[in-house]
């Protein structure tokens, strides 16, 4: 038999040697890919390399500084006041100032941006509500209290641009970041070079080089035959990093629940309106089981709360697994025998391993689902938010704050399930109203039993983001949407 | 057949060139040997021709080509050697044997088309021949062989492509190619089989002025005892691969004595009575039967054609009569046929039948305008029943097929039975109903074509060169059939044959056409006897028949000369008419 | 010459056809292309603006004919991903391609025809034999394993050769040099045995003839009887084949584009399918279409030059029915 | 017909023909027996069976689902052949009529065919099948008419060249000389004639959809995952091809089986029945 599949817990560590060129293999976007990172079609593995926020998320979910060094609000949370770091430069000489940020803030607003984040924004802002108050400092003056205000600044697309640059950002890619653009060209190749000056010191690498693979089998190919050091944005299945852990000069990484899986049940359709039925859907299987077998056990069990462990913010306690309650709903709500299709695709390699095995734990409870797989490139448009049933994914990183509202208050554009609950709302809304972090905590983990309990997404399981890379590289670590692009390097060559 | 060769030395000829010895050649068909040639013996002496004559497949090819050390391929030799020249050919070596090929042996193919490279100026292959074997090869002596075979243009000629020339001109080429190396032995297949008699005629006279120019030995293959006859000096005759016969052609050809060779000559229709027979009496005709069909001034064009293939056609057949069209490859006698049978439309003129329902009707129209009862009482049988026959069909569907068609019969049995009459009535048994085409001979092919044709119960058949591709006996055959079936059905026929010979035997009547013209129509005695037309006469000479020693002498001059179009027909005996052409006897 | 010019005229309206074909079936292509371009994050808003703005609202009839207009003078318009002018962004790709199908192209014309013609001439020995043999098993191994097999054997076991093409569009000569020949391998291996075969078999045949005999039996070399008198004429039927596989080369080979990452026009069509990048797929198919053509009026100007017999046969293509008599005349001599 | 004749006609046929034969038999036959000789079921995953190698309880092993890989490449074929027969069978069918109507209308209507046959096969045959793949998914029914109508043309081309010379035969001058009606006239004279060729045409069309179905499913078109099927199976299993050959090499081996029995057959057929493979174009 074949060895065991034993996947390193994370990513090598040591001491890298300094500077080096690491190249990564990414999957091309699409050629309408930009440098903006406000925009819906950013490269975003450049961003990292390239930019900073006001404020980043650690691997706990907390707001922690990037560019702000430290930030305060008043007593209802209406007004935030960022103090800037001093002595930063963009990569054009240009220094760093309070109306960078406002310039920023404001890009993302304009609609001719057409920027994903500006939704979640304009609730609390609006152009007129941003203050250069002076070089090092802004001020927000909100709409409405938000007491976690900050944590939405830690969105990607809320890096800092330099001023006036809107036009031109998509392919100058001036930031404030510890790598300088060298060549870029969308959806091809390009590089970043060391920026000697990065306030937070030097990077370990000299140069980054990104090419784009679309062909899942041909970038890890790419990896295999040496030709790249890194691959970006490729979860492996269980067969592939077997043969890369296997193969001369490649090993993998684990990001730990950098996956988060999901099983919206669309609310508004026939199937699941009502909520005994989705209740019976959730009861009827096991996270840990379906972990087990969808992933090998690779992640960590979700039961059917978004917020994943790592995260302060999740709430204590465990939905119990019912599969005789669940028949039992089901039947009550006249739905005996259910049957309905599941769409699956091979657009992220897990997730028709994650319908197969939850297709076969809802059949004890007497669900039929059939498993229809769509072509990858059509996943998106014609299944997703359309379908009753699907498996989807996001990645983890959010900010407890914005997950919640993002994806399941009602109305929002993201929530996948089209799930509407007003108390859910409410909660929320009053959760950004608590200045008292612990208080507000609570109120955070009461929503997230109300989606337990009530919501029509369900979350199976997180799934560790299983990174195939060569075995010189060191201190590879990624987490929300941030690279740690600071500290990653290369072994030194040791023959 | 003791003492091979020995009894054609002849003080004639000077020494022996090639002996042929008990030869006998196999081929492997499954798990059985079939033997084409056996224990054959003859020898070449220099100067000397030599006739090969017997039916299809008895192994003349085989035999000729062995002069070459060729076997085709499968083939083997059981026994005997072939020497030309001193040299056992199947014993040299691949070198010498092409030193011999080409320089000391050359071959006319049987196919002079088809044996020429398509690809290649018939120049550059005389030039190859020559170039082969060191000789001059300057276009200037290219063009001189050209123009020895009495090809017009030489130099221009050479510069075609096989496909730009005509039948003769590419047996010609074929020959120009063999005697460019000045070989002392050449092998002529069939040299003339494709070739209507008019050039028939003057590729022999070539041959024959060629040897005598060039002093060359010849094997000359034919399945025409006429042209062995002509140009031959001794003969051997093949059944089925074994020499029955041999000795002088004169002899051989005038008096045999093998029974098969008897059997052949008696089998070839004449037009000259063999000496000591008696001339044959002109079959007999009701001159006031009535008339079945009649066309008058027809023009006949191909579709998006420019000009007409057939212009100012006229015939009259009566019932019960046979009408021949003969004329030279490309005269428009098919034409005609076609438009008869209506697959052809009628440009003008009248056409007119008298249908099976006795009514009179017009036959301009193609066929699937044609009322049914006017399509079954014109069938038409075709050249080569082997093509005319669906292979992948049976004999019984074939021959039912007009019967439902034309709904001769009502059931199932009843169709059964009519085909089981039917093919009595051809001289086969009921038996071939479950064969398929691919099981019969050529013969009993032409048969079930008949039988198809009869199964309509037609009042005219067309025959168009129904027996181009028989062997001599079995066309007798048929020929007999078809006149025994005519006079019991009392069919009208309309027979096309390029063969004066055979149209001898069979019409009432004859037609004589040239580049789509009638140019000659009489009854069957006074065209033959009495031709009035210049271009009548140069086809009546130029025929060559078994006993005749030398070539006729004809006029090309006549053959070339075209046909006047202003030119109107004269009636010069009651019934005879001849186009007023240049040359004409009114 | 009246040949040509109707060839070429049937030329037109084939290509013609083919882009209207093509543009109807492209249009039809599911999944809003602006919901597409703005991805998964997109406000309808937005969508609609887009829509608007791609002239996705007009009819169909009028697109087709803007677009069909600006094509025949060279404008392609623009891709609706990347905002490039199309013609650049195809060029680039075509050359690409080019790279890998010429020289797939003419290694693999020149060693299937050469097997060909040599299993031909030692028809049923052991080199024909091992030919065929090994001509079918190749015909059977789908083109992506063969891809497959080679990067792991060539690239990752032994590697010799880069197994993907990383600088994606903007890969120059000598990125794409190392990595073309994996490819050209791939491409060799799956066009060859239809060519072996059908040059085998029309050899053969043309071995056989009577006109092959009688330069045999004139003295002439068997090896000059192959080339000169056989060969012209045997690759008539060849042709159409080598013309099909050449077709397909140039108008982009998909799946060794997409298994090596190579950034040709099949790599490309592949994206734009999955972007729904019209304009793109479109002038794909046009492309295409038009190699197609130009390599079909190659192989039949060809079969001119090679067969004197079509050069001069304007009017007998033009006979209706031959006559069946002459037709038995001449299938008569043969048989 | 009788059981000697047909051992007879057998025996024509040639070793080699009957070794084509029997390979595709033998493929078609365990395919259609798959349910009751697969050990596992194909789609049933088990987590602590993953990427195995051969053994009494796996004998090729198991792929990286755990997934029993000898049960797969017996079902893996199913699809494909269910498809090829049935796209093979509707390309081949409707490919002949238009063919044989192309050829028997000359004039301007085998103009207009073969121009539209000509437009529809300058477009490379991968983008009309990718372009129907995106319209209307990946159906069975989808891809079973996508290739059938990708197909169509080349059908049409082949049959109507074998068509032509036919139908200036003289037996259908014969026919036409009796007056005979069109149809009758294909139907009788002019198909029985090609049947050889359609023959051969379709187990060439076979083979041809086979590997166009394998490529479409590695490709991601093809068979929705996770069903087995073989193009998919190497797709999946290519990567795993050093740790766990047999997922990968087990699908390529029955696949070229039964390609390599379709040539072999399709080969001695035209043989047998004498069509001349060099003057068929292969499209
Ligand atoms: N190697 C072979 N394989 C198959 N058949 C062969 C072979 N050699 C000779 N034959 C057969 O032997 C017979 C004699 O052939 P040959 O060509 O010598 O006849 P022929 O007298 O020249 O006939 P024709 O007058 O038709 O030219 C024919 O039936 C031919 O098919
Ligand atoms: N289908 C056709 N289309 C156009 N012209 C034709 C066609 N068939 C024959 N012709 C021409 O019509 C003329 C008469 O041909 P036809 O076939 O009637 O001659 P034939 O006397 O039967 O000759 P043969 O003895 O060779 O059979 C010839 O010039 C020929 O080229
Ligand atoms: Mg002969
Ligand atoms: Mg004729």
């Amino acid at each position: 038999g074949a060895p065991p599949l034993t996947l390193p817990e994370s990513a090598a560590r040591g001491e890298p040697a300094l500077g080096g060129t690491m190249r990564i293999a990414r999957p091309a976007a699409s050629a309408a890919e930009t440098l903006d990172p406000a925009s819906s079609l950013s490269a975003y593995e450049y961003l990292g390399a390239l930019y900073n926020r006001l404020v980043k998320l650690d691997i706990k979910g907390n707001t922690i500084p990037d560019l702000a060094a430290e930030w305060s609000t008043n007593s209802d949370a209406t007004q935030w006041v960022f103090k800037l770091r001093a002595g930063v430069s963009f990569h054009n000489g240009q220094p760093f100032t309070a109306r960078d940020v406002r310039y920023t803030i404001l890009h993302i607003l304009d609609p001719d941006t057409a920027s994903p984040q500006a939704e979640t924004l304009l609730t609390m802002i609006g152009p007129n509500r941003v203050d250069a108050v002076d070089d090092q400092t802004v001020r927000f003056r909100l709409k409405t209290p938000n007491a976690e205000f900050p944590s939405l600044l830690t969105a990607y697309q809320c890096y800092i641009i330099p001023q006036g640059s809107a036009a031109t950002i998509g392919s100058t890619g001036i930031g404030t970041g510890p790598f300088r653009l060298d060549s870029y060209r969308p959806a091809g190749a390009g590089s970043v070079v060391v920026n000697e000056d990065y306030f937070d010191g030097r990077p370990v690498l000299d140069r980054i080089e990104f090419f784009a693979i679309q062909d899942t089998s041909a970038r890890v190919n790419s990896l295999l035959s040496s030709q790249v050091d890194l691959l970006s944005q490729t979860n492996m299945d269980d067969a592939t990093a077997r043969v890369v852990i296997g193969s001369r000069g490649t090993t993998v990484a684990r990001v730990p629940d950098a996956q988060w899986y999901t099983i919206p049940m669309l609310a508004t359709s026939k199937e699941f309106k009502d909520p005994t039925v989705r209740r019976a859907m959730k009861l009827c299987y096991d996270s840990e089981t379906l972990l087990q077998t969808a992933i090998q056990g690779t992640g960590s069990g979700g039961w059917d709360n978004p917020v994943p462990p790592t995260m302060a913010a999740r709430a204590p306690g465990q939905r119990p697994y019912d599969p005789d309650r669940a028949r039992a709903l089901l039947k009550r709500a006249g739905k005996d025998g259910l049957q309905v299709a599941i769409y699956t695709s091979a657009y992220e390699p897990n997730l028709t391993p994650i319908a197969i095995a939850y297709a076969e734990q809802a059949r004890k409870a007497g669900i039929d689902l059939k498993i229809t797989s769509v072509s990858a490139d059509s996943y998106y448009t014609s299944v997703w938010m359309s379908k009753p049933l699907m498996v989807s994914y996001w990645y983890t990183g959010r900010p407890v704050d914005q997950l919640l509202n993002q994806v399941f208050r009602s109305g929002s554009s993201y929530n996948e399930s089209a799930w509407s609950n007003k108390r859910f709302d409410q909660v929320l809304d009053s959760a950004r109203a608590d200045t008292n972090e612990t208080s507000r905590r609570a109120k955070y983990q009461d929503a997230q039993q109300i989606i337990v309990d009530d919501g029509a997404d369900m979350t199976p399981i997180f799934g560790d983001r299983i990174v195939g890379l060569s075995d010189r590289v060191v201190n590879y670590d990624e987490y929300g949407f941030e690279f740690d692009y600071l500290n990653i390097g290369l072994k030194a060559q040791s023959q | 057949m003791s003492q091979p060769g020995a009894s054609l030395i002849d003080s004639r000829f000077g020494e022996q060139v090639a002996v042929v010895q008990d030869l006998t050649i196999s081929y492997r068909a499954g798990d059985r040997n079939v033997v084409v040639a056996q224990d054959v013996s003859f020898t070449l002496n220099e100067g000397e021709t030599v006739g090969l004559v017997g039916e299809s497949g008895s192994g003349k090819s085989t035999v000729a080509r062995t002069l070459l050390g060729h076997l085709r391929p499968g083939s083997k030799i059981d026994n005997g050697t072939v020497t030309v020249l001193g040299r056992d050919m199947f014993t040299l070596g691949e070198r010498e044997l092409r030193d011999m090929r080409g320089r000391q042996v050359a071959i006319v193919p049987q196919n002079a088309g088809q044996s020429l490279t398509p690809s290649m100026r018939v120049g550059g292959q005389i030039q190859e021949s020559l170039k082969l074997h060191g000789l001059r090869h300057d276009p200037a002596r290219i063009a001189e062989f050209a123009d020895l075979v009495r090809l017009p243009t030489p130099e221009e000629i050479i510069q075609r492509y096989p496909h730009e020339l005509s039948g003769g001109q590419q047996q010609r080429i074929a020959i120009a190619m063999a005697i460019a190396t000045d070989p002392q032995v050449m092998v002529l297949d069939e040299p003339t089989t494709a070739l209507d008699v008019i050039t028939q005629g003057a590729v022999l006279a070539l041959i024959q002025e060629l040897r005598e120019r060039l002093n060359m030995s010849i094997l000359i293959v034919s399945h025409d005892l006429g042209v062995v006859s002509a140009i031959a000096d001794n003969v051997i005759v093949l059944n089925k691969g074994v020499a029955t016969e041999r000795g002088a052609a004169r002899d051989v050809l005038t008096a045999p004595r093998a029974a098969y060779t008897k059997r052949l000559l008696a089998a070839a229709p004449r037009l000259h009575p063999a000496p000591g027979e008696p001339e044959p009496e002109p079959i007999p005709f009701d001159d006031h039967a009535p008339t079945l069909l009649r066309c008058v001034g027809v023009d006949i064009r191909y579709p998006r054609a420019i000009s007409l293939a057939v212009r100012n056609f006229q015939i009259d057949i009566r019932e019960g009569e046979t009408v021949a069209i003969v004329g030279e490859s490309g005269s428009g006698k098919s034409t005609v046929a076609h438009a008869i049978a209506g697959l052809l439309g009628v440009e003008h003129g009248e056409a007119v039948i008298t249908a099976a329902d006795h009514r009179s009707q017009d036959l301009r129209q193609p066929v699937r305008k044609r009322p049914p009862v006017v399509r079954r009482s014109v069938q038409m049988i075709f050249q080569n029943a082997d093509l005319a026959l669906n292979p992948r069909r049976s004999i019984g569907d074939s021959v039912a097929r007009p019967l439902r068609l034309f709904k001769r019969t009502r059931s199932r049995v009843e169709t059964k039975q009519r085909v089981g009459t039917l093919l009595t009535e051809v001289g086969l048994t009921e038996q071939f109903a479950r064969r398929v085409p691919g099981q019969l001979s050529g013969g009993q092919r032409q048969r079930i074509g008949i039988a198809r044709a009869l199964a309509a119960e037609p009042r005219l058949l067309i025959a168009d060169e129904i027996t181009t591709a028989l062997d001599v006996s079995v066309q007798a055959d048929v020929l007999r059939l078809l006149d025994e079936l005519q006079e019991r059905h009392g069919l009208s026929c309309l027979f096309i044959s390029h063969d004066l010979a055979v149209v001898k035997s069979v019409a009432h009547r004859i037609v004589v056409m040239k580049e789509g013209y009638v140019v000659e129509s009489g009854p069957a005695a006074a065209i033959l006897d009495d031709p009035r037309h210049p271009y009548t006469r140069a086809l009546l000479d130029s025929v060559v028949e078994p006993g005749v020693e030398r070539l006729p002498s004809v006029d090309i001059e006549q053959r070339v000369r075209r046909v006047d179009a202003s030119a109107a027909m004269v009636d010069v005996a009651s019934g005879h008419l001849v186009r007023a052409d240049v040359g004409a006897d009114l | 010459m009246i040949y040509v010019v109707r060839r070429l005229l049937a030329s037109i309206i084939t290509l013609f056809l083919a882009s209207f074909f093509v543009f109807f079936a492209v249009q039809a292509l599911p999944g809003d292309v602006a919901q597409q371009l703005l991805g998964q994050n997109a406000t309808p808003e937005a969508v609609e603006t887009l829509r608007e703005k791609l002239g996705l609202n007009q009819g169909i009839w009028t697109r087709y004919f803007d677009w069909l207009g600006s094509a025949v003078r060279g404008d392609l318009g623009t891709s609706l991903v990347s905002g490039e002018p199309v013609s650049t962004t195809l060029w680039t790709a075509f050359t690409h391609t080019l790279l890998i199908a010429i020289p797939a192209m003419i290694i693999g014309i020149a060693i299937s025809v050469l097997l060909g013609v040599w299993a031909a001439a030692r028809r049923g020995r052991r080199a024909d034999n091992t030919i065929s043999v090994l001509s079918l098993i190749t015909m059977s191994i789908p083109e992506f394993v063969v891809a497959t097999v080679l990067i792991i054997v060539f690239a990752i076991a032994i590697p010799i050769f880069p197994a993907v093409v990383l600088q994606g569009p903007s890969a120059s000569f000598s990125d794409l040099f190392p990595a073309m020949w994996l490819p050209i391998a791939t491409l060799v291996f799956s066009m060859v045995a239809y060519i072996i075969r059908s040059t085998r078999s029309s050899t053969i045949d043309g071995l056989t003839t009577e006109y092959a005999t009688t330069a045999e039996l004139k003295g002439v070399k068997r090896r000059v009887v192959l080339l000169r008198h056989v060969l012209p004429t045997a690759m008539l039927p060849v042709l159409p084949v080598i013309s099909i596989n050449v077709a397909w080369l140039l108008g982009g080979v998909v799946v060794t584009e997409t298994v090596f990452n190579y950034p040709g026009v099949g790599k490309l069509m592949i994206d734009s399918v999955s972007t729904r990048d019209l304009p793109v797929l479109q002038a794909i198919a046009l492309l295409s279409a038009c190699v197609y053509v130009l390599v079909n009026l190659a192989a039949d100007l060809l079969a001119l030059l090679l067969d004197p017999r079509q050069r001069t046969s304007g009017r007998a293509s033009k006979r209706q029915r031959p006559d069946p008599a002459l037709e038995a005349k001449t299938s008569e001599a043969s048989g | 017909m009788s059981l000697a004749t047909t051992v007879r006609s057998a025996s024509d046929l040639g070793l080699v023909t009957l070794v084509g034969i029997a390979m595709v038999v033998i493929t078609v036959v365990l395919a259609v027996l798959s349910p009751v000789l697969s050990p596992y079921d194909p789609i049933a995953s088990n987590a602590d069976a993953a990427l195995m190698g051969s053994s009494w309880a796996h004998w090729l092993g198991t792929d990286a689902y755990g997934r029993d890989v000898l049960s797969r490449t017996l079902y893996g074929g199913r699809f494909a052949l269910v498809v090829s027969v049935l796209a093979t069978t509707i390309c081949v069918a409707l490919g002949a009529l238009i063919g044989a109507l192309a050829a028997f209308y000359e004039g301007w209507i085998d103009g207009a065919i073969t121009r539209v046959l000509d437009a529809v096969l300058a477009v490379p045959a991968v983008l009309w099948l990718l372009l129907i793949v995106s319209v209307f998914g990946s159906g069975t029914w989808v891809i079973v008419v996508a290739i059938a109508a990708v197909y169509t043309p080349a059908v049409a081309r082949v049959t109507r060249g074998a068509a032509r010379p036919v139908m200036r035969s003289a037996y259908v001058v014969a026919a036409q000389s009796r007056g005979e009606m069109s149809l009758p006239i294909i139907v009788r004279e002019v198909f029985p004639n090609i049947l050889d060729t359609i023959l051969v045409e379709y187990a060439m069309r076979a083979c041809w959809v086979i590997l166009l179905v394998s490529t479409l499913s590695f490709l991601g078109f093809g068979v929705n995952p996770p069903n087995p099927d073989w193009g998919l199976m190497i797709q999946e299993n290519r990567t795993a091809l050093v740790v766990a050959p047999m997922g990968t090499l087990s699908p390529i081996i029955a696949l070229a089986v039964l390609v390599v029995g379709l040539n072999l057959a399709a080969d001695g057929l035209g043989k047998y029945l004498g069509v001349d493979r060099a003057m068929r174009g292969v499209a």
